[in-house]
């Protein structure tokens, strides 16, 4: 039963390496530039290399593709003025080169200690990654750790063509403690782990289609989600919106009026619940499909 | 029968239960009673019991008791092992303890330096678990006992489920010295999985309108395990359990040895190490054993308590855990503090501070814990005889004189050299020396063990074998070699080091053959505690805040 | 200032044609005039919160107009305080909501509609984000909220003094809050006092809008953003080697 | 925040591979990022710390000393931005750096 590093628990260049063919990583904006926040600097906060992204031209399986992968354990990942323009740069060139584009996202959001820049820093990076979708460009997010993706990260991730997520991801927009803070600690208790993973985690975004793939917390199966995915780009049509708009729309219908994710999982098909939890990947997948 | 010639306290037990009068219903009180119940029977001057250690508590009865005042209770002599909740703290507080004797007070450990400033705890002394009870059939025998057990049947038996604990070494010198002896249970049943004390030695028995309190204390979340962890639990497999050959032994409950319980199956079977260590444990049932169990690698657990989640796992593998006629776990704290003091090879475990000389506590100014379990294991038993190979070969190390035992068990403080915050852990002279605390316990410092008991002191930067030291100087070089960069570590001398090196009383990781860029968390056979659960095939229940799906 | 009612404000906007704008559950829906260009309407006012249905409600509206109003622009008033922050709108996936909303406006802009947007109350976090500053041009009345949030609810949760972060706004706009020291950052293009020919401004907006992001240069331009521009130049010159 | 910098004497690094710089480790809670670099006087390793936990100076050198005098370093300028990282974690990050520079086997 032993097994690869956790890939939720690797750090952002491990998980490059993981990931890429061997060798095949060319960090752009790299280390030795010394590109760094002088908001930080001000605030007496340490600074990074890499600002808390790292971007650059990488291959999966001999295909050539655009790659960040953000850092959680710096300032929570959070986008700042520098780390965002990486970003919005990065799906530049991938839209100027017709490059798939993929970010490995692990992020609060919006780097508070900068403020307003890297709100719209955010705004401009969601501008790219459609600049790539009307090229049909292949633009991906991978959302894997528990730091997940929030706020407006949480939001540019739903821009991107697709999103793979492990169980240990999560995808939202306000956090647990907001929400506990907002509804009250007997509506939702953030210290809940539990029941934070079944509002937002991996499993019951793939059961409603926010998540395209689901797959285990490790690199290889990231990597082949990753390369089934890369062909692949999601139609924008006014055809493919109505039918977006009618399924959001009975997904609100649905399960609106429950506050259960068990019953949203059962709605979707899983039948043991408690089986399902300990389940991973496309295990947990089969089992929903085999509830239908 | 002979008859006593004289039997006061038989009288005065008596006197006492007649107060209680129609409180009780035969030897049963209501909820709403107890308190009244408490003020009849206890006396002034008594030696009063109150059940409690790092786990289980009594504390339906230890509310109650805080609820009274200090007209209806006091110049009470408690006894009891732990000091853990709050309201054993407002028994001090309202002024009814005349004098304390007791073992550990972990969770009110700050509570307790408070109360010292205050001078607010007549403290005998601190004691060890055994020390404890053995005193409680010599000079501190309870006249009344406040314990807890999970059933009782309408004859007053007593069933302990998976958490016996003390109880046992608590009811029988009160029971057979005339005390009273008044059990909290959960229930009342008609039928009981299993008589674990029997009803002649219960005296009153209350269903507490809550579960008695019960810590999960030995569940330590392999996520929380760090790379440094396992670069340190690989250095103590191959510099110590490989070494001696360790087949018996007892782990602390941090999570340096987590580390060491998770590599087994995966390090260890890699070392070819299968079935030549770790074979019998004196250990509670501790999640991080999973992957090791379900390998083969363990033979017997025998747990001086129970774990919360563990109760569905213990009761399936009733062939490596020690379980009742009903299927269920069981455990005994006297009964394993024994065993582990004189049946195994080693114990390792944990510090907050160490000395030069090796001495270790975990108290300080403002934060007075005392002592678990350690010090009855982590010491030398000079009554041992029995041979073993690793008992053998530290004792051949030790070079022992014409008046020592040719043995010695293996000791280990296994530590970083900094705590969490940048606190070193190493330190000229602990804490515990300090002369307020020193004066509080009668010019005894609380010491966890002392360093004449260490046989080594493992860090994230190598092992000091102890034993081996020929000198109080050489020992302490070999901390200082051991200690890192703390202001202990900085005073060391290059050239001590190297030559305690070269005698390999000093042993750096790569002199036991451990890379430490090979250690990685994922070398654990369980990262998580979900990988525990997965790996008891759905047996391990885990706590609510350990769940995260 | 007294503030204006949502009614009010759609009528300086849009004169009397803002009585074809619905106005339900302070959303904004609907068509109307600015001079003589036709124009449709999506919004929110009252400081309301985003959920769901709110997201879906201005979707459908932007689906109609690109089904039955070819190019027609498409005018997003904001005065929102932010996504809902509810237990079932995160468990239904509000982010997917939100990006289908995105993906409404990007499929407008594709088809030839100019997408405007103007701030005219609270523009904050995820609301603002959800539509507001996905506009080809963003302009935000003068007594807009627009910005991430105050310096004192951004040091509630850096645990940054509310001093130090107010000395270091004075040289770096993007701490403060409000629709002036936005634009500093190139986040708005202009700011404009509502009793100011707002109308006619917002006409002239229409006609002069271009679908290409230009608010990096301005940020640099101004002097509120100066590293994100050749940030991403470089990232682009870089990866051209 | 502290900051200082320190050239310690190191012997000539090997040089096996090219490769001008790595980078081992984050900056987050008790952890640091090191970057190492081909750079200066062959005989010296060449240090510049930041630490947002000031007062630990003596240990940082000690840790840096022992690493210049264990490691073939010199001809490196190390470069290293803390978030409060205990001493062994500077060693290791310090180690994985090196390696990866070295073109050791990671």
């Amino acid at each position: 039963m032993t097994r690869g590093p956790l890939f939720h628990e690797q750090t952002a260049r491990q998980r490059i390496a993981a990931l890429v063919d061997p060798g095949s990583f060319d960090e752009l904006l790299a280390p030795p530039e010394r590109i760094t926040s002088p908001y930080l600097a001000q605030l007496g906060i340490p600074v990074s290399f890499d600002d808390g992204v790292v971007i650059g031209r990488a291959k999966i399986g001999g295909r050539k593709i655009y790659l960040a992968a953000q850092v959680g354990q710096f300032v929570g990942g959070a986008v700042g003025e520098i780390h965002g323009a990486k970003l919005t740069g990065l799906f530049k060139a991938a839209a100027r080169d017709r490059i798939p584009c993929v970010i490995i996202i692990e992020s609060g959001g919006v780097r508070l200690h900068e403020g307003s820049a890297g709100e719209i820093a955010i705004a401009e990076t969601m501008r790219a990654i459609f600049e790539c979708r009307a090229l049909k460009v292949p633009t991906l997010a991978v959302i894997c750790s528990d730091i997940g993706a929030y706020g407006g990260m949480g939001i540019l991730s739903t821009c991107c063509d697709f999103r793979v997520m492990t169980e240990h991801g999560r995808l939202g927009i306000s956090g647990p403690i907001v929400i506990e803070k907002w509804m009250g600690k007997k509506a939702y208790d953030s210290s809940n782990r539990a029941l934070v993973w079944k509002t937002s985690g991996g499993k019951t975004k793939y059961l409603l289609g926010d998540a395209d793939a689901l797959v285990h917390d490790d690199a290889g199966e990231i990597r082949d989600a990753i390369a089934r995915l890369l062909g692949k780009s999601s139609p924008m049509s006014l055809k493919a919106v109505k039918a977006r708009q009618a399924e959001l729309a009975k997904r609100l219908k649905r399960f609106g009026q429950t506050q259960d994710a068990d019953a949203v999982w059962k709605g979707m098909g899983v039948r043991d619940i408690e089986a399902a939890s300990l389940a991973s990947g496309p295990e947990f997948a089969a089992m929903a499909k085999r509830g239908k | 029968m002979a008859t006593a010639k004289s039997a006061l306290r038989r009288e005065n037990k008596a006197k006492r239960l007649q107060r209680v009068g129609k409180l009780a219903r035969g030897k049963f009180v209501s909820a709403a009673n107890v308190a009244q119940v408490l003020k009849r029977v206890i006396e002034p001057g008594d030696i009063l019991c109150l059940e409690g250690d790092n786990q289980k508590q009594a504390d339906f009865l230890a509310n109650q008791l805080a609820s009274l005042d200090r007209k209806d209770l006091s110049d009470i002599h408690l006894v009891m092992s732990c000091i853990t909740l709050p309201a054993h703290i407002q028994l001090f507080k309202k002024g009814m303890i005349r004098q304390v004797d007791f073992c550990y007070a972990g969770p009110q450990g700050t509570a307790v330096a408070d109360l010292v400033k205050a001078k607010k705890f007549p403290v005998g002394a601190i004691h060890t678990y055994n020390e404890l009870y053995a005193r409680y059939y010599i000079d501190l025998t309870p006249r009344v006992a406040l314990i807890a057990a999970a059933q009782a049947d309408r004859k007053g038996n007593l069933f302990l489920a998976a958490n016996t604990e003390e109880t046992p070494a608590i009811v029988e010198p009160t029971a057979f010295s005339d005390g009273i002896v008044f059990a909290q249970v959960n229930e009342i049943v008609d039928k009981l999985p299993r008589i674990d004390i029997p009803a002649d030695q219960v005296d009153l028995v209350v269903q507490a309108p809550y579960p008695m309190h019960l810590q999960a204390l030995f569940t330590r979340d392999p996520a929380a395990i760090t790379d440094v962890q396992v670069l340190m639990a690989m250095v103590a497999l191959r510099g110590i359990y490989e070494k001696y050959g360790v087949q018996s032994l007892n782990h602390g409950v941090g999570f340096n040895t987590a580390a060491i319980e998770l590599l087994l199956p995966t390090y260890g079977e890699r070392l070819g190490l299968k079935g030549k260590i770790c074979k019998y444990w004196m250990v509670n049932p501790l999640p991080t054993m999973i992957p090791a169990i379900e390998s083969g690698w363990v033979e017997s657990v025998f747990a001086v308590g129970g774990e919360v989640g563990m109760e569905r796992y213990t009761a399936a593998h009733s062939d490596v855990f020690f379980t009742g006629r009903d299927g269920s776990f069981h455990s005994n704290r006297a009964m394993g503090q024994l065993a582990g003091h004189y049946g195994i090879d080693m114990f390792i475990g944990a510090s907050l501070q160490i000395d030069i000389n090796g001495n270790s506590s975990t108290v300080s100014k403002n934060r007075i814990t005392g002592f678990g379990g350690a010090p009855n294991m982590g010491c030398q038993p000079a009554g041992r005889r029995h041979p073993t190979e690793s008992w053998l070969k530290v004792g051949a190390e030790a070079n022992p004189g014409p008046g020592s035992p040719p043995g010695r068990k293996l000791v280990v403080q296994m530590v970083e050299t900094f705590q969490s915050g940048r606190v070193p852990t190493f330190v000229e002279e602990l804490d515990a020396q300090d002369p307020s605390i020193r004066k509080a316990l009668h010019g005894v410092a609380p010491v966890m063990i002392y360093g004449d008991d260490v046989t080594h002191v493992v860090t994230e930067e190598g092992i000091a074998n102890l034993a081996a030291c020929r000198s109080i100087a050489e020992r302490q070089a070999a901390i200082r070699s051991v200690a890192g960069y703390t202001p202990v570590g900085l005073k060391r001398r290059k050239r001590d080091t190297e030559e305690l090196r070269r005698r390999g009383i000093v042993q750096f990781p790569e002199d036991v053959g451990v890379s430490p860029r090979e250690a990685s968390r994922s070398l654990l056979a369980a990262q998580d505690i979900k990988g525990l659960v997965r790996w008891s095939n759905g047996l391990y229940d885990p706590p609510p805040q350990f769940v995260d799906w | 200032m007294k503030k204006l009612t949502s009614r009010a404000l759609l009528a300086k906007l849009f004169g009397t044609s803002a009585k074809d704008v619905a106005v339900k559950k302070s959303l904004l829906t609907g068509y109307a005039a600015v001079g003589t260009t036709k124009v449709c309407v999506i919004g929110t006012c009252d400081g309301t919160y985003v959920d769901n249905a709110a997201a879906l409600h201005l979707a459908a509206q932007v689906i109609d107009c690109i089904e039955h109003h070819p190019k027609m622009p498409i005018v997003m008033l904001v005065d929102s305080a932010g996504q809902e922050p509810n237990r079932v709108a995160e468990m239904l996936g509000l982010a997917s909501y939100f990006g289908h909303l995105l993906s409404c406006l990007e499929l407008a802009r594709r088809n030839g509609h100019k997408l405007i947007t103007v701030a005219t109350g609270k523009a904050v976090g995820g609301a603002f984000i959800c539509y507001g500053m996905f506009g080809d041009r963003i302009y935000a009345l003068d007594s807009a909220s627009v910005g991430l949030m105050p310096v004192e609810a951004m040091s509630a949760v850096t645990k940054i003094p509310v001093p130090v972060l107010t000395k270091l706004s004075k040289t770096m706009p993007s701490l403060e809050f409000g629709a002036q020291p936005f634009a500093l950052l190139g986040g708005v293009e202009e700011v404009w006092t509502l009793d100011d020919g707002v109308a006619a401004k917002l006409e002239k907006a229409i006609a002069t809008a271009s679908p290409v992001d230009n608010r990096a240069e301005l940020g640099k331009k101004r002097g509120g953003r100066k590293l994100a521009l050749d940030i991403r130049k470089k990232v682009l010159t870089e990866s051209a080697r | 925040m502290e900051k200082f910098t320190k050239a310690f004497p190191s012997k000539p690094l090997k040089a096996r591979t090219t490769k001008p710089w790595a980078l081992a480790g984050v900056v987050g809670s008790g952890n640091l990022e090191v970057l190492l670099e081909r750079a200066g006087a062959s005989g010296t390793m060449e240090c510049h710390v930041e630490t947002s936990i000031p007062g630990y100076k003596s240990s940082w050198l000690a840790a840096l000393a022992d690493f210049a005098t264990h490691y073939p370093a010199g001809g490196t300028k190390v470069t290293i931005h803390d978030q409060g990282a205990p001493p062994v974690l500077v060693n290791l990050r310090l180690r994985q750096a090196y390696d990866h520079l070295t073109g050791g086997d990671k």
